[in-house]
Formats: C-alpha cells, sequence, structure tokens
C-alpha cells in the first residue's frame, strides 16, 4: 500500500490543473484531448488547443476585472468550451461552479446566489434565458457569456457577451499585460478550491461541497494507478457536467492522465455516439445501466421467436456462468464450452452494438445498482466495477478490483482511503480527498465532517476480506411492524430490473407489510401492449389497464420468490403494490436531478395512497400537482387500483 | 441605392385564372426587406396561388412581378431560384428517397458548378466542392436541430420532422427571400413553438426577408411584422397585425360562411 | 454480426461520405476485388468465363446505363437494346475505319456515340412522363434496329449483314477477335466495368446524382430549388446511353464476336430493364446482382432437368423455361419490389444490429 | 437530292392519279387500324380500372387466339370452343387477380409493369406448351377473299373483321358510359379509396376489368388469327398498339378508338407510298415515331385534359 503515499506529496510546479494541462501541452501537443460531434463529423482538440483555449478565456475573463476566488457559474451540455471555461477559471484561481443543465430557474437562482458567482459561461440561448430571468434575485451575478450565440442576436443586455468576443476582448488585454496570465497560472497552489459541486441531495437545498486541487489531483491519480487508465484510453463525457462523477473523469482523470474525452453531439444522439465512439473508459449511475438493459430486453423482444430463444438461452447461460464464477463456485464445464458460440452469436454483437466493445473499465456509481443488471452487463464481458464515492470524497472512496468483484459489495477501500464503521453501523471514511467543507455551511460540514472523517449516511460493514458492503442509506433501512428487517432500496433495485418497472418506491417502516408504488416504463409497457393489441390514450390510462396490473403482479411475485434465497429479509415481501398514475419527475421534485427517489416529498404527496395501500379497498382516487416544462402547474386526477400479492413460499 | 431601399418583392396588379374561375384578381403586394409578412385568407383565397405565382409555377395574365427592382414576371421556377427566391410547399415536397441530408445538399445545388466529368473522378475540385457544401448543410442541420435524424430516409420521418427538413433545404439555398406555405400545418403546439422560433430566427440571424401563409391567427400575430390578407382572389387588408385584427372587412370574412 | 463498428468513428467529411465508410466492408470489397481479378482468371475454365462471366459483366454494365437513367432520374426507357446497337455498331466502323485505334478508346468513343442517339431520343422526355416515356423510347428501338437492319453501310456491306469483331491487341496482348482468349476479354470487360461503376457511383454520390433524384422524386420542389428538368434529364439519357453504348460494343467485341442487329432486339431491352428492376431501383450494387440474376437463372434453368436426369423435349424445355422465368419474376417482384440490392441492405442492417431485429 | 424530294412529293400525285388504289389503302389502314383500337381498348380498360400498364395484352391475344384453336382442332364446334375460350379467359382474370395483383395493390406502377411482362413470359410459355408453337390456320367460315366496289378492291375478311371490331368497339364504349359496372369502373379509376368507400370491391373491379380485358383479346386473336395465323408473332400486334396508346391516351376509350384508326392509315399509306423510299418495312417504328412526333406538340394526348398541376 505505502507505493501510493508518493501521490500525496505534490511538486509545486504541477500542483494544479491549469498547470497539468500546460504540461500536458508541452508534452504532447498534438495529441487528442477532446473531441466534439458537431457538424457531423467528430471535431478533435489537441491538448494545445485545449490549453491555448483556456488560455484565450481566461484572459477574456481577466479583461472583465476577473479576481482571484471569484465564482464561475458554467452551465450546459458537455461541450469542450465549457470545460476550457473551467479550466479558464482555475488559471486565475477562481472556483468554477458547474450546474445541471436542467435545473429550473428556481434552483439556478438558488445555486447562482449561494455560489456568489460574478460570471456565467453557458452553452447557449435556453440557458442565457434562464440566467436572465434570474439575474435580478443574484445580484453579484455581473457577465454571462454564451457559445452558441443562436437566436441571441436580438438580445441587447449588457451584461450578455460571447465567447468569441470574450476571447477578442482577452487577445487586447494580453498586450498590455503580457505577464498576467503566466503570472495567474503560477500563484496557484494545491490547496486552493478547484471546484464547488452543489449536490442536490435528497433533503433540503443544495450544498456545495468544495474540492481543492489537492483532493482532485491525489485522487485521480491513485485511481488511475490502481485502475489501470492509460493516456490511449478515450471516455465518453455524457453525464452533467455538475456532476462530480463527470468532473473527476471528464476533467481531472483527463488531464492527470492525458486520456481523450468525447463529447456526444446533442442529448437525443447519446447512444448512437456512444457506439461510434466506442470509449474504453466508461462511467454511468444505475439509471442508464438499466436504461440500457431495458431498451436490449424490448429489442430483442421484438426479434423473431429462433433468434429471441437463442438471444435469451446464451444471456442466460452467461448470467447463470458469471454468478457462479462472482459466487466463486465451480462452472459446469459443459456450459463452459457453450460460452466462445455465445461470444460469437451474442455477447460479441452485443457489445458491439451498445458500443461497450473495447471497454476497458466500466463503473456504476451514484446509487446501488440491481445486481441482475450488473450480473447482466459482465456476462456480456464487459469490465464493470461498483464504485463506492461520495462527492465529497473527490469520488473514490472504494471500488471493486479486477478479478476480485463481488455481487454483494462495493470492493475494497481504495489506496489512501481508511474505512471505518461507527457504533450505529454506520460508514466512514477519510482520505485526501476529502473536502475541506461546504461552501458557506460550516453547519452542514460540521455534520458530515467529523475530525477528518466522513459520515457518509449509509449503513455498511466491511466483511472478512475487507471488502464493504452497503445495506442501505442509514436512516431508510428500518423494520416493519414486527420486527422483520426491511431494504427498501434492496426491493426497489429488485423490481427496476424488469424492463416494465421504472421506478419504485416501498414502504414498510412500522407497518404491517411491506407496500410498493410502482412507475411503470412507458417505452417498453407501450411497446408490450401494443403487441398485445392493448390500446391506450396516455401514460395514466395504460398504468391503470387490469393487464398492466398482471404484468406487474407477475414481476412483483418475481421479486418475492427471489427474496425466499435471502434468510433475514424473507420475510419483507411485497404485500400489496399500485401502479403510480403519473411518472415520478424532478420538476415535482419526486426524484433528485440525479434520479435518487425523494422518500419523504413522496410520503407526503401521495399520503392517500399510501393509506390505501394498507387499508382494504382496492381503488382510490387521486389529485397530484404537476409541473410542466413551462414551469406553469397542473393538476392530475386519477382512479388508481392497488392489487393484493399472496406472499411467496407460503406453502412450504 | 433605390434598389435596395425600395421593396425586396413587389407583385403589381396580378390575376390568375384556371379557367372561368379568378383565382386571383389584381392583387397587389410588397415585401419590405427582412421582414416577416403573413399571409393569410379563408381556405380557397388565393394564398397558395399568390405563391406559385411569385415562385415562378403559374404566369399571371395579367400584372407585373419585381423582384429587388428588376421585373421577373414570366420566368420560370429555376430561373426564380436563381434571383435568391426559396420556397416550402403546403404538403411537404420532400425528395423521399434520399437522405435528410442529401435532401438539404439538393438546396444548394445551385451553389455547386463544375464538369460533370470532375464529378465522375469525384477527386480534386469536384469533392473539395462537395466537402465545402456538406460543412454548409451540416451547419444548418445545427441550426435547425435535427442532428440525430441526418442519416435517415426523408421519408420515414413524421410529419413535423418532415416540415422542418423542407425548411433546411430552403434555407441550404442562402434565399434573400423565403415563402413558406403552411409552415405549422398539422403540427402539434410545441413543434409549433419550435417552428416559429426557428422562423424567428432565421429572420433575425441570416437577415432572410420571409412571406409564410399561416391559418394559426395567433402564430400569425406572434411572429409576423406585417399582415396581408386574402378573400376571394382580392387583397382586403394589408397593415400591421394589431391592425388587421381590428379591420371589419377581415372579420367579416372570417365569421362569414366558410368558402371552400 | 460479423460487423464490430464501435470505434469507428469519422473526424472528417471525406471520411463520412465515403463510399464504403465501414472498414469491414472495405475488407471485404478489397477480397472479392482479388477473387475477380486474380483468382478468376486463374482458376475459372472457359465455359464459365465465356458463357457467364463475361455476358454477366456487360449487361451489368448496361444495367447500371439503365439504373442511372431508371433508377436514379426516373426516367423509364425501353431502349436499351436500341442504345446498345449503336454502341455495337459505332464500334464496328470505328474499329475498322481506324484500325489504329486502342480498342479501350474505341468503346469509349462507340459510347460517346451512343450518349449522343441518346440525348436526340431524350428530348421528349421533357414533355411527357411514365408509361408515355417508355413507349416513346421504344420508338428509338424499332428505329435504330430498322436502320442498321436497312443500311449496309453499318456493316461495311457484309453481304451476311453481319458485324464482326476485328482482332485487336492493347499491350501486345490480343483482345478481341477470334484469337482473344477467354480470360483476357474477362479481364477487359471487368476492368471497364469496375471503372464505370465508380464512375456512376461518384455521380450519383454527388452533385449530378442529387438533381437526378429530386427531379425523379418531387419535380417541382426540384425546379424551385433550380434543377432545370430538360439539362438534367438530358443528362441522364447522355449518360446511360454511354453506358449502353459502351456496353454494345463490349457485346459485340469481347463475347458475341460478330452481331446482327437480333442480338439488340426489344427482348435486350427487356432483360436489362428486368436486371435493373430485380437488381433494385436506384443502386448500382442492384445492377450487379440483378445482371447475376437474370444470367444464371437461363443456365440453371437449362441444367436443372439434366442435374436430376429428366429427359425433355426441348420446345417442352424452352417453354417450361419460359414459365418459370415469367413466374420468378412475378414472385420475385411479390416478395421484395425493391429488388435485390434491398434484400441485400436488409440483411447487412440485420448483421449490422444482430443480436437486435431490423 | 433533288431525286429525293422528287420521291418525297411524288407519292401525292400519285395518290391523286389513283384514287381507286388511294381508297383501297385508306380501306386497309381503317381495318387494320381498328385491330390496332382493339387490342389497345385491352389496355385502356385495364389501365382505366387499375393503373397497371397491361404489357402482356398482346399475349393474351395470343394465348386466347391458341385456346380457341386448339380446342377447334380438337374437334369441337366453333360456339363451343368459343364459349369455352371465354370461360378459359375469364378463370385466367381470377387466376392473375389472386396470384398477380392482389399480392401486389399499392405497389409502385412499373413493379406492376414489370409483373405483367413476367405475366407475358409466362403466359406465352404456357400458351405454346398447351397447344403447341406450330402456325395455325384459324378458320372462323368467312373466306380470305376479295369483291370489288366501285372499282375499290375490298377483302371480306378484313371487311368482317373491322366490322366486328367497329361493334366491340362501340359494345365497349356504351358499356363504360352507361352500365352501372361501367361507371363503378371510371369511379375505380379515378379514386381507389373514394370507390372503395362508396362499396365497390376492388377485387371484382379487377376482375371484370380483366375478363373483359380477355374477352377483347378473343375477339383481336380471332380476327387476327383469321388473317394471318396464330402463331406466336401475334403478340406483337400489342406492341404496335402501344403507339395507339400515346395518341390516344392511356385513359380515354374514344382515344383509343380515333388513334387506332390514325395509326392504322397513317402507317398502311406510309408505308405504300413511302416504304420503299427507305428500303421498306418501316411500319415497325413509324407508328412510333409519328405518335411521338405528335406527343411533343400535345403532351396530353388526343383526349387527355389540359392537366394543371396543383402545387
Amino acid at each position: 500500500m505505502s507505493g501510493h503515499e508518493r501521490f500525496l506529496t505534490l511538486d509545486p510546479q504541477h500542483d494544479t490543473f491549469p498547470k497539468l494541462v500546460r504540461d500536458n501541452a508541452r508534452a504532447m501537443p498534438d495529441r487528442i484531448a477532446i473531441r466534439e460531434k458537431d457538424y457531423g463529423i467528430w471535431q478533435a482538440y489537441t491538448w494545445r488547443d485545449y490549453f491555448d483555449r483556456g488560455r484565450r478565456i481566461a484572459l477574456g475573463l481577466a479583461s472583465l476585472g476577473f479576481a482571484r476566488g471569484d465564482k464561475v457559474a458554467v452551465v450546459g451540455d458537455n461541450r469542450p468550451e465549457l470545460y476550457w471555461a473551467v479550466l479558464a477559471t482555475q488559471c486565475l484561481g477562481g472556483v468554477p461552479v458547474p450546474l445541471y443543465q436542467d435545473a429550473s430557474e428556481k434552483e439556478l437562482a438558488y445555486v447562482v446566489d449561494h455560489a456568489e458567482a460574478r460570471f456565467a459561461v453557458v452553452e447557449d440561448q435556453e440557458q442565457v434565458d434562464k440566467l436572465l430571468a434570474i439575474k435580478a434575485q443574484c445580484p453579484r451575478l455581473e457577465w454571462i457569456v454564451y457559445d452558441d450565440g443562436r437566436g441571441l442576436r436580438a438580445y441587447s443586455e449588457p451584461c450578455l457577451l460571447s465567447l468569441a468576443e470574450l476571447e477578442e476582448r482577452g487577445e487586447k488585454f494580453a498586450v498590455g499585460h503580457p505577464a498576467v496570465f503566466e503570472a495567474e497560472l503560477a500563484r496557484g497552489r494545491a490547496e486552493d478550491i478547484a471546484v464547488i459541486c452543489y449536490t442536490s441531495g435528497t433533503t433540503g437545498m443544495p450544498k456545495g461541497a468544495m474540492l481543492t486541487h489537492r483532493n482532485l489531483l491525489v485522487m485521480a491519480r491513485v485511481a488511475t494507478e490502481r485502475e489501470g487508465l492509460r493516456p490511449d484510453d478515450e471516455a465518453l463525457a455524457y453525464l452533467p457536467m455538475a456532476w462530480v462523477g463527470d468532473h473527476m473523469i471528464s476533467y481531472a482523470q483527463a488531464i492527470a492522465t492525458g486520456f481523450t474525452i468525447n463529447c456526444p453531439e446533442s442529448a437525443a444522439t447519446v447512444l448512437h455516439d456512444l457506439k461510434e465512439i466506442g470509449p474504453t473508459y466508461f462511467f454511468a449511475p444505475p439509471r442508464i445501466w438499466e436504461n440500457l438493459l431495458t431498451t436490449v430486453m424490448i429489442r430483442v423482444e421484438d426479434a423473431a421467436w429462433p433468434k429471441r430463444r437463442l438471444v435469451r438461452f446464451f444471456l442466460e447461460l452467461a448470467q447463470d456462468l458469471e454468478r457462479q464464477r462472482l459466487a466463486g463456485q465451480p462452472v459446469s464445464s459443459w456450459r463452459r464450452l457453450l460460452a466462445p458460440l455465445g461470444g460469437l452469436l451474442v455477447y460479441g454483437p452485443l457489445r458491439d452494438n451498445l458500443g461497450m466493445r473495447r471497454i476497458r473499465l466500466a463503473y456504476t456509481a451514484g446509487e446501488a445498482i440491481g445486481p441482475e443488471i450488473f450480473v447482466f452487463f459482465r456476462a456480456l464481458g464487459i469490465n464493470l466495477k461498483q464504485l463506492y464515492g461520495m462527492t465529497e470524497a473527490s469520488v473514490f472512496v472504494s471500488v471493486q478490483k479486477d478479478g476480485d468483484v463481488r455481487l454483494d459489495t462495493v470492493g475494497t477501500p481504495m489506496p489512501l482511503v481508511d474505512i471505518k464503521i461507527s457504533e450505529q453501523g454506520e460508514v466512514l471514511f477519510r482520505s485526501p480527498g476529502v473536502f475541506p467543507g461546504y461552501y458557506k455551511n460550516p453547519e452542514a460540514t460540521a455534520q458530515t465532517l467529523d475530525d477528518g472523517w466522513i459520515r457518509s449516511g449509509d449503513a455498511g460493514f466491511l466483511d472478512a476480506a475487507g471488502h464493504l458492503k452497503i445495506i442501505d442509506r442509514a436512516r431508510d433501512v428500518g423494520r416493519l411492524a414486527g420486527g422483520t428487517l426491511f431494504a427498501p432500496k434492496y426491493l426497489e433495485n429488485k423490481l427496476k430490473f424488469s424492463p416494465y418497472v421504472k421506478e419504485a418506491v416501498t414502504i414498510g417502516q412500522d407497518r404491517p407489510y411491506v407496500a410498493a408504488l410502482v412507475n411503470i416504463d412507458l417505452g417498453a409497457v407501450g411497446n408490450w401492449a401494443e403487441r398485445r393489441g392493448i390500446a391506450y390514450t396516455s401514460y395514466t390510462d395504460l398504468s391503470q389497464k387490469p393487464e398492466v396490473y398482471d404484468l406487474i403482479e407477475q414481476e412483483v411475485r418475481r421479486v418475492n420468490e427471489s427474496l425466499l434465497e435471502d434468510e433475514v429479509l424473507r420475510g419483507a415481501q411485497i404485500r400489496r403494490f399500485l401502479i403510480l398514475h403519473k411518472e415520478l419527475d424532478p420538476d415535482d421534485e419526486e426524484i433528485t436531478r440525479t434520479r435518487k427517489v425523494r422518500r419523504g416529498h413522496i410520503a407526503r404527496k401521495y399520503a392517500a395512497l399510501i393509506e390505501a395501500l394498507y387499508g382494504d379497498r382496492d381503488r382510490v382516487q387521486v389529485e397530484a400537482q404537476v409541473t410542466y416544462e413551462d414551469g406553469r402547474t397542473g393538476t392530475i386526477r386519477a382512479d388508481v387500483a392497488v392489487r393484493d400479492v399472496p406472499a411467496a413460499g407460503a406453502g412450504r | 441605392m433605390t434598389e435596395a431601399s425600395g421593396p425586396l418583392l413587389s407583385v403589381e396588379d396580378i390575376s390568375v385564372r384556371f379557367g372561368a374561375l379568378m383565382a386571383l384578381s389584381r392583387v397587389s403586394v410588397e415585401v419590405h426587406r427582412r421582414e416577416i409578412l403573413a399571409i393569410i385568407g379563408p381556405n380557397g383565397a388565393g394564398k397558395t396561388t399568390l405563391l406559385n405565382v411569385v415562385s415562378g409555377f403559374y404566369h399571371p395574365y395579367e400584372g407585373r412581378i419585381r423582384f429587388e427592382g428588376r421585373d421577373r414576371t414570366s420566368l420560370k421556377p429555376p430561373d426564380v431560384a436563381e434571383l435568391g427566391i426559396a420556397r416550402t410547399f403546403q404538403n411537404v415536397a420532400l425528395f423521399r428517397g434520399m437522405s435528410v441530408l442529401d435532401n438539404i445538399m439538393t438546396g444548394r445545388l445551385l451553389k455547386m458548378g463544375g464538369h460533370f466529368l470532375l464529378d465522375a473522378v469525384w477527386y480534386g475540385p469536384a469533392r473539395r466542392q462537395e466537402l465545402a457544401h456538406r460543412a454548409a448543410v451540416e451547419r444548418i442541420i445545427d441550426f435547425l436541430e435535427i442532428q440525430a435524424i441526418r442519416k435517415t430516409p426523408a421519408g420515414r420521418l413524421p410529419y413535423g420532422l418532415q416540415k422542418r427538413v423542407e425548411l433546411a433545404r430552403a434555407l441550404a439555398a442562402e434565399p434573400k427571400l423565403l415563402l413558406l406555405d403552411e409552415p405549422m400545418a398539422g403540427m402539434n403546439v410545441e413543434e409549433k413553438e419550435d417552428m416559429c422560433r426557428f422562423i424567428l430566427d432565421v429572420n433575425s440571424e441570416f437577415g432572410t426577408t420571409i412571406a409564410l401563409i399561416e391559418h394559426d391567427m395567433g402564430v400569425v400575430m406572434d411572429i409576423s411584422d406585417r399582415v396581408v390578407v386574402l378573400d376571394y382572389g382580392r387583397k382586403i387588408a394589408d397593415g400591421p397585425p394589431e391592425q388587421v385584427r381590428k379591420d371589419q372587412a377581415v372579420l367579416d370574412a372570417y365569421l362569414g360562411v366558410a368558402h371552400d | 454480426m460479423i460487423y464490430r463498428e464501435a470505434g469507428q468513428f469519422k473526424t472528417t467529411y471525406a471520411g463520412d461520405q465515403a463510399i464504403f465508410p465501414i472498414l469491414q466492408d472495405r475488407v471485404f470489397v478489397g477480397l472479392v476485388a482479388l477473387a475477380a481479378f486474380v483468382a478468376v482468371p486463374l482458376l475459372a475454365n472457359e465455359y464459365w468465363l465465356q458463357a457467364i462471366l463475361i455476358p454477366f459483366l456487360i449487361y451489368a454494365l448496361a444495367a447500371i446505363g439503365l439504373n442511372l437513367l431508371t433508377g436514379y432520374a426516373g426516367l423509364l426507357s425501353l431502349g436499351t437494346g436500341g442504345f446498345m446497337a449503336v454502341g455495337a455498331y459505332s464500334a464496328f466502323k470505328l474499329a475498322t475505319a481506324f484500325p489504329w485505334l486502342n480498342v479501350i478508346l474505341v468503346f469509349v468513343l462507340a459510347g460517346v456515340c451512343a450518349a449522343g442517339v441518346g440525348l436526340l431520343f431524350g428530348i421528349p422526355s421533357l414533355r411527357i412522363k411514365g408509361f408515355y416515356l417508355a413507349v416513346a423510347t421504344l420508338a428509338a428501338q424499332f428505329f435504330l434496329i430498322w436502320l442498321f437492319n436497312k443500311v449496309g453501310w453499318f456493316v461495311n456491306y457484309a453481304p451476311s449483314g453481319t458485324a464482326t469483331a476485328p482482332p485487336r491487341t492493347m499491350l501486345g496482348v490480343m483482345v478481341t477477335g477470334p484469337q482473344a482468349t477467354a480470360p483476357v476479354r474477362y479481364l477487359v470487360a471487368l476492368g471497364l466495368v469496375v471503372l464505370f461503376a465508380l464512375v456512376a457511383k461518384n455521380l450519383v454520390r454527388g452533385r449530378i446524382g442529387r438533381s437526378w433524384m429530386a427531379i425523379r422524386d418531387r419535380d417541382i420542389a426540384a425546379e424551385i430549388i433550380g434543377v432545370r428538368p430538360l439539362r438534367t434529364k438530358l443528362l441522364a439519357f447522355a449518360i446511360s446511353s454511354f453506358y449502353c453504348g459502351v456496353a454494345g460494343a463490349e457485346l459485340l467485341f469481347l463475347y458475341l464476336g460478330s452481331v446482327e442487329t437480333l442480338a439488340f432486339d426489344i427482348n435486350l431491352s427487356f432483360l436489362i430493364l428486368f436486371m435493373v428492376i430485380i437488381g433494385g431501383l436506384g443502386s448500382i450494387l442492384g445492377s450487379f446482382l440483378g445482371a447475376a440474376f437474370i444470367v444464371l437463372v437461363p443456365i440453371f434453368l437449362t441444367n436443372v432437368p439434366n442435374w436430376i436426369g429428366l429427359d425433355m423435349r426441348t420446345d417442352t424445355q424452352k417453354h417450361l423455361e419460359l414459365m418459370i422465368f415469367g413466374g420468378l419474376i412475378i414472385f420475385f417482384l411479390i416478395v421484395e419490389p425493391h429488388g435485390l440490392a434491398r434484400l441485400w441492405q436488409i440483411t447487412k442492417e440485420k448483421l449490422r444490429l444482430w443480436p437486435f431485429p431490423h | 437530292m433533288i431525286e429525293f424530294l422528287r420521291s418525297l412529293v411524288l407519292p401525292f400525285a400519285d395518290m391523286v392519279s389513283s384514287p381507286t388504289f388511294f381508297v383501297e389503302v385508306l380501306v386497309g389502314g381503317i381495318a387494320a387500324g381498328l385491330m390496332y383500337s382493339l387490342v389497345a381498348l385491352g389496355f385502356v380498360l385495364i389501365f382505366k380500372a387499375s393503373g397497371v400498364f397491361n404489357f402482356a395484352q398482346g399475349v393474351m391475344v395470343l394465348f386466347a387466339a391458341l385456346t380457341l384453336v386448339g380446342l377447334m382442332e380438337r374437334g369441337m364446334p366453333v360456339p363451343v370452343a368459343l364459349a369455352l375460350t371465354v370461360a378459359v379467359m375469364i378463370a385466367l382474370a381470377f387466376a392473375i387477380e389472386r396470384v398477380v395483383l392482389r399480392p401486389l395493390v399499392n405497389q409502385e406502377h412499373i413493379i406492376l409493369f414489370m409483373a405483367t411482362i413476367g405475366l407475358n413470359f409466362f403466359l406465352e410459355g404456357l400458351g405454346e406448351q398447351l397447344w403447341g408453337s406450330n402456325v395455325k390456320r384459324l378458320d372462323i367460315g368467312i373466306p380470305d377473299e376479295s369483291f370489288s366496289v366501285a372499282g375499290v378492291l375490298l377483302n371480306k375478311l378484313e371487311l368482317s373483321a373491322a366490322l366486328t371490331a367497329a361493334v366491340l368497339v362501340t359494345v365497349l364504349a356504351v358499356f363504360f358510359q352507361r352500365t352501372r359496372i361501367g361507371r363503378a369502373l371510371r369511379a375505380v379509376a379515378d379514386d381507389h379509396e373514394a370507390a372503395l368507400s362508396i362499396g365497390i370491391p376492388l377485387k371484382t373491379i379487377w376482375v371484370i376489368v380483366w375478363s373483359v380485358a380477355g374477352i377483347v383479346a378473343i375477339a383481336a386473336g380471332v380476327m387476327w388469327g383469321a388473317k394471318s395465323g396464330v402463331q406466336f408473332s401475334l403478340s406483337l400486334v400489342a406492341l404496335k398498339a402501344l403507339p395507339v396508346l400515346i395518341l390516344g391516351g392511356f385513359e380515354s376509350v374514344p382515344g383509343a378508338i380515333v388513334g387506332g384508326l390514325i395509326i392504322g392509315v397513317g402507317e398502311k399509306v406510309a408505308e405504300v407510298y413511302w416504304g420503299p423510299l427507305v428500303g421498306g418495312a418501316i411500319e415497325n417504328w413509324f407508328a412510333y415515331v409519328l405518335a411521338l412526333a405528335f406527343l411533343l406538340f400535345r403532351p396530353q394526348g388526343l383526349f387527355g385534359e389540359r392537366i394543371i398541376e396543383r402545387v
């Protein structure tokens, strides 16, 4: 382990990201740093371009009177220009604050104001409009710089500036101040704040986690070494820039390692662009893996039956083998012989079609992933590993090691990371990546940071082999009224393995039994319904079809069956469920933008439904508020059915 | 400079007849530089006929049409295109067998030249030209946000997208005057909003003069600088939207018996 | 299934617009070319070269020509045989009048002659469309055949009325005439068809092809974009006839050796049209597939009775062939009206998407 | 050069100087023209009702004639053989609708056109396989001899053929204009969906149309067969009907009649008077060139309406 200590000492000449970009631009000026699919082809930018554009933008910002420590809000899809803006900000000793591009005005206003951003660098008209709308509430916001000027020609606000104009100003500024850039760059220190990532959190207002260059750099290097990343790796930069995962991979690790990141053309083309690029390093929250699995299942379902049978056979075979392998059991030999055939017929082509043919390293992180989903992708031959991390720890806490992947753990701690379990069973850890605190929020900082240890809020334990096992959010794990242990997330993930279930919320704390609120997947169920000739008009209509209830009941029964295998949890079977008449939506604050369920909100909002789940009626009337895309609100009324499910294994 | 200051297009006293039917009688319309002009009127009022006359499909039996001050009454459609007039059609007229990209590329045919023997070889000027125009077309694809469908055959697209591709094709010609025949017909609210935004963006971004036919009064009032109202092949009103909305003749035409 | 495309991305428009953008396709095409240029001449026997491969290549060239006109520009023509005859007879006249002329140049000039005649007969296409135009092209067919039949000058007043390919060498190798060996003639035909297929592909994927397809798909929209119908259609007629002319010249010089006008009668027009439609309208590849289909089916039908040991009277066999051929065409049109090229494309898409359905 | 021009003009003098011969040529032309009309009518019927350009019409003529002769050769009396042939043609119509048209409904016209060429091959093979491919004489009891009226030599067979053709053409014209089915057919031709919506089953219409075309083919087959024997070349008559169609329009019954007459007469006159000038046998293409030249001035054909293209 001690080998990793060397990463703790940072050479002052190379201790911030701007300095490292400069190094890269010198050492490998013509290597590709960023590609962006734009105007139909992959436009490539070298490390020299990277540094040069960062410099130009920095000079532009400097010409506007940028001071060290100033915050720059960065809003938009993953675009090279925005990464350069992050770099430019750091060059001047400022702090970039990346924001979710789909944030509402309200959310945006809170963060921009709280972060005291003086500048905003945004992608296009959509973001400009939002920022202009909230400008009155954010008195410190002075300049809004946009990259794509389409539709903005008629805007006359003096605070607006295009990126091109900014760089032009920078050039002029550089003539009068030739040494400013180099000087500011050199003044950067490892302990400077490199970025503030606002975490939406499942409760309360967003908190701004500050991360220093040292935090990010040390962890990036440690992870690079342990996971064997190389300068010739390719990653897809498609996750929101505001998410620390993207910042770590597409910015910090890419710079520290020198690999190439690729920005997709638009949100609509991500899957297509993924296939074109065929990344070697891929990072996705469980949500994306679930969606991919759903897509695969739906499309296979549409195939003619011989092919469907064939594909299913080999997929099941691979999953069985993978499960045996993960459990360390001997793999039956004759089935192992079939695997190469499966590779030729199913796994290889499938990997290729998903754009994962070249993947050497893939992570799932952000939330627990359903074991079935996890096994599915590993069975295809993708080196998918669970990563346990937090924004506050510069992402990396523990990762499954290559060749030592287990289904039920999130792997062993990263080098330089210490983990301990509190008396209450909460996971605590400390590492060089641990943040100095939340921006302007000492109370929250104090709650989370305890003498250098971070309280994760997750319940878990280290097993005999040193693997970290997470049970659930510490405060979510509960017991039924009868005292049986009940882990909602665990059940929900099992439910979500079904392609037909998009989201699920299970309830059971101090209740006699477990009940579930289910969100169907409109694509998958719609497809299913069409094939059966079931007509429907809307999501609400489809969700309440008896046939759909039958379909979901099968899924619930499947989950219950699988619970029988677990001694501890077999008592917490789902006994009653209903299908929600609307999709859970971040705009209605039912889930976060990273798609974590907000249990509190849901419990309040759907109190009537939950009562029905524990009552004896089989129908219930509801009204729900919905927020439309333009911010208007409306009400949906519906008649929701409730259905009983018999306990599995009752006959035994 | 009189040319540059006069109207871009002036239709002077034109009449068109099909057999006994007077489709247009002595209609005069001016389209000014950089404006968005809406042409409205009940069905059969002669709106599309007017567009067809301007684009050279029909020729008026009386009256004149001037474009940038020059008479061009008797030109054929390709000549009209060369003047810098592009248009879209009421019932989307895309090239169904070609991809979206190729559809838009055809919009640049007038800007491409060279000998066919050079095209046959592909290398050299023909190839450079082809790639340069591809780059130009990609700007339009980006502008109209149709990246995801660039290689899809046009015939397979949903209606709303087809309309957008048709607009892209017209834009590819970099026209001075853009004629849009019911660009929003058959679209849902969201698609209409998008299309309005694109039309306004085209107007402000490229300075393109636009004359459009539209039924949705809300849209007309929102985006047009000026409105011309036709009824029974005659012009009954011409002015800013607010004024036209209050015009008695217009109200009568719209509230009166619908004549198809 | 075979395709592995992840990671094949394009950083230039040139790469994106390549004829074979996928690596696996390039490899496949390379292998086919290698086999066609090297393996076949070495391995194939006289019968295969003379009775199957050479006519296949020549018909494919004519089919490409007709496909440019009918598939891309949407102009139905039944005069292909006539235009091929123009090519054959002008090549004959050129080769005999100027014996020093390189035979490839003779082919090209014959194509130019055919292009001129095609241009002439294309003029009505401005005013008439669809089947009317098809019938109008029949006028070309009948008139041209009649002309070559009646005017002895075209066959140098040969009493037999036939034109015979004169022996000509190229690079010291006998290319035409009785002494030319089948592999040599095959290679010449192959080289020409590959060259001209490439030219055709370049034409159709660029400016000219797009104006043709625009006129084909929606003529009014094409006009308002600036496509001039007459010029565009005439160019299609000229280029198409050029291809047919070269193919006609090859038919005489590389395949038959000597021809009467009967060889270019209306049935040839239909045969080429079949190739285009069965192969796939608007597809260069389809022209090859269609030609292969039409060349192979009769050979197959002739041989099947032998293979299964059936002894049939020749006229019965002839009739059965006609019936099966006609039936096959109908069957094929019902099963895949868009031709073999579409079938190929679907298969390819299926392989690319496997294990997902198309 | 002068010689050539002289030979171009001279025939006109010939026409005036020997009017009886000219009338004979004219009558021959009209007789041939009516036959063309008959075949063209078959085309028009099918094209009008289904948009199918039936290239197999010519082979249907051959097939009908072969069937009739074949039955008669096997000793059947003429009326019975005729009735049976009619039955065969109707059966053929059913078969074609079921096997060819129905699976190809809604396909592009060119595909259907190609299918009829396939049908052409099939019927040719079938007909000759069933009835043999040697030339057969068809004797329908009208002698192939001439008589003279006012110095003009007329052929009995040709005359009666022309008469029959005229009658048939008239009957068909009336059928189309006056009867319920005829009107239904016109409705189908105008708009498939509209026709379906007023309750006309498309399938039935097609069977009827192809049956009628088959019967017309019998008539044409009998006439031509009686004159020049039943053999393969009969199917080539169909190609002659094509310029008639260009001239008259694909959808016009009167067009087919008038077009047929113009082509018949024009062709005969040209062949007789100018043919020798260029070495003869201009019948093969003259009709086409005539039709083509005509089209350049009137693209919509003789009876076609001027099309105003709606944009």
